[in-house]
């Protein structure tokens, strides 16, 4: 399996970490991100995700590499969609094995954190009353970094 | 020297175009960008944002050369 | 599906994450534990849990409710093997949906990390040697908690 | 008073038994467990375990009352 990939079809969340089964290994940890039906007060109905791939695949696999450096784990994937989303589809997945949980779980998180922060992926979202709109990163707003002048 | 500048998601949408050619004499990305907000006011709203030179995620005072692409990223998004 | 149970069969992590899909929740995080090859230098064929239900189901569902009380969740369950596993087979299962990932992540390790110390699971290793032993949980005897005198 | 005592997993084995039941003046579960420990050496090597009364965790200075089922429970191992 690929480190890192960009999918314009449905993930499978149960071939994702079937991928990563390993019998040295007693723990696993697997993020996934769902479409949910509301942010910010607004009902949303589905999401559009515009993925830049070259870049996203080139810092996603980055991402994942950090991690396998900076934990004590034995593999480690993420996925990211691109298009068209329903509520509950899965957005992004992030699966982490290792020989013991606690690197797992920080391991999974690092890379769940960093995607979010760095990868070129904006999403759109169509609301109930018919409008959509592109979703600022708060978070990456109030965290200053990376601001243009 | 000659730029291709290429916007992405909001700030495609913002601009009114995903790509231009430009003359310029911007020494940094961050140069670069008041210029295009002085074309396209659109793209003065959005407070944090990255920037990309030739596929390579760069700061907003790398030094520009001849010939480079730089790709302009709203805040991004991603899960 | 029950908060807590305890599973005579393989446990079905897909299964699983589908019970727990919430449409109001944008993150997911499951923990698996698996059965692996090794344990302090020794090579493991397979494991036995023996469990005493009774407790294990109540001590199970207190965990559960637990995390529900202490973080912004939706949804979070886990189940527990026990008799013989193989190589690779879950052990056991926990999963939590949240609106928002940080309480997710946290959920999930409290319930994990509250179920090694609390539930009636004893575990028995069979070693490539011929040997079997039960496994001693040595953190929680450094955390020294509940000594007997 | 009279008490059932019962062992898991290790302490089964290592009692030889999986429950008993006993005439006692122990107090608490401390007290009963050292009486079961001068009955089975082998229980005396183990230094962290958890005690229930009547499917109920309970403290090693819980009172005991007659009748009690007092659960023994090596150092636990679940995941």
């Amino acid at each position: 399996m690929k480190r890192f990939s960009v999918s314009a079809g449905p993930i499978d969340p149960d071939g994702f970490r079937r991928a990563l089964v390993d019998p040295s290994c007693g723990a696993y940890v697997q993020f996934e991100g769902w479409v949910r039906d509301h942010n910010e007060g607004q009902q949303v109905l589905r999401l559009e995700y515009e993925v830049y791939e070259p870049l996203a695949v080139k810092e996603g696999l980055l991402i994942v590499d950090e991690a396998m450096e900076r934990f004590e784990i034995s593999r480690a994937a993420a996925s990211h969609r691109s298009g068209l989303l329903e509520l509950t589809d899965v957005a992004v997945v992030v699966g982490v094995s290792a020989a013991h949980r606690g690197p797992a779980f920080d391991a999974c998180r690092y890379i769940i954190d960093q995607a979010k922060l760095r990868l070129p992926i904006w999403k759109k979202e169509h609301y109930a009353n018919g409008a959509a709109e592109w979703v600022n990163c708060r978070h990456c707003a109030e965290a200053g970094h990376a601001h243009h002048p | 020297m000659s730029i291709i500048v290429r916007y992405f998601a909001a700030f495609r949408e913002a601009a009114g175009l995903a790509e231009e050619h430009v003359d310029t004499t911007a020494a940094t990305p961050a140069a670069l960008f008041a210029e295009c907000v002085a074309r396209h006011s659109a793209l003065e709203r959005y407070t944090a944002s990255l920037v990309a030179i030739n596929d390579e995620m760069a700061g907003w005072e790398s030094e520009l050369s001849d010939g480079d692409e730089v790709l302009f990223f709203p805040p991004v998004a991603g899960g």
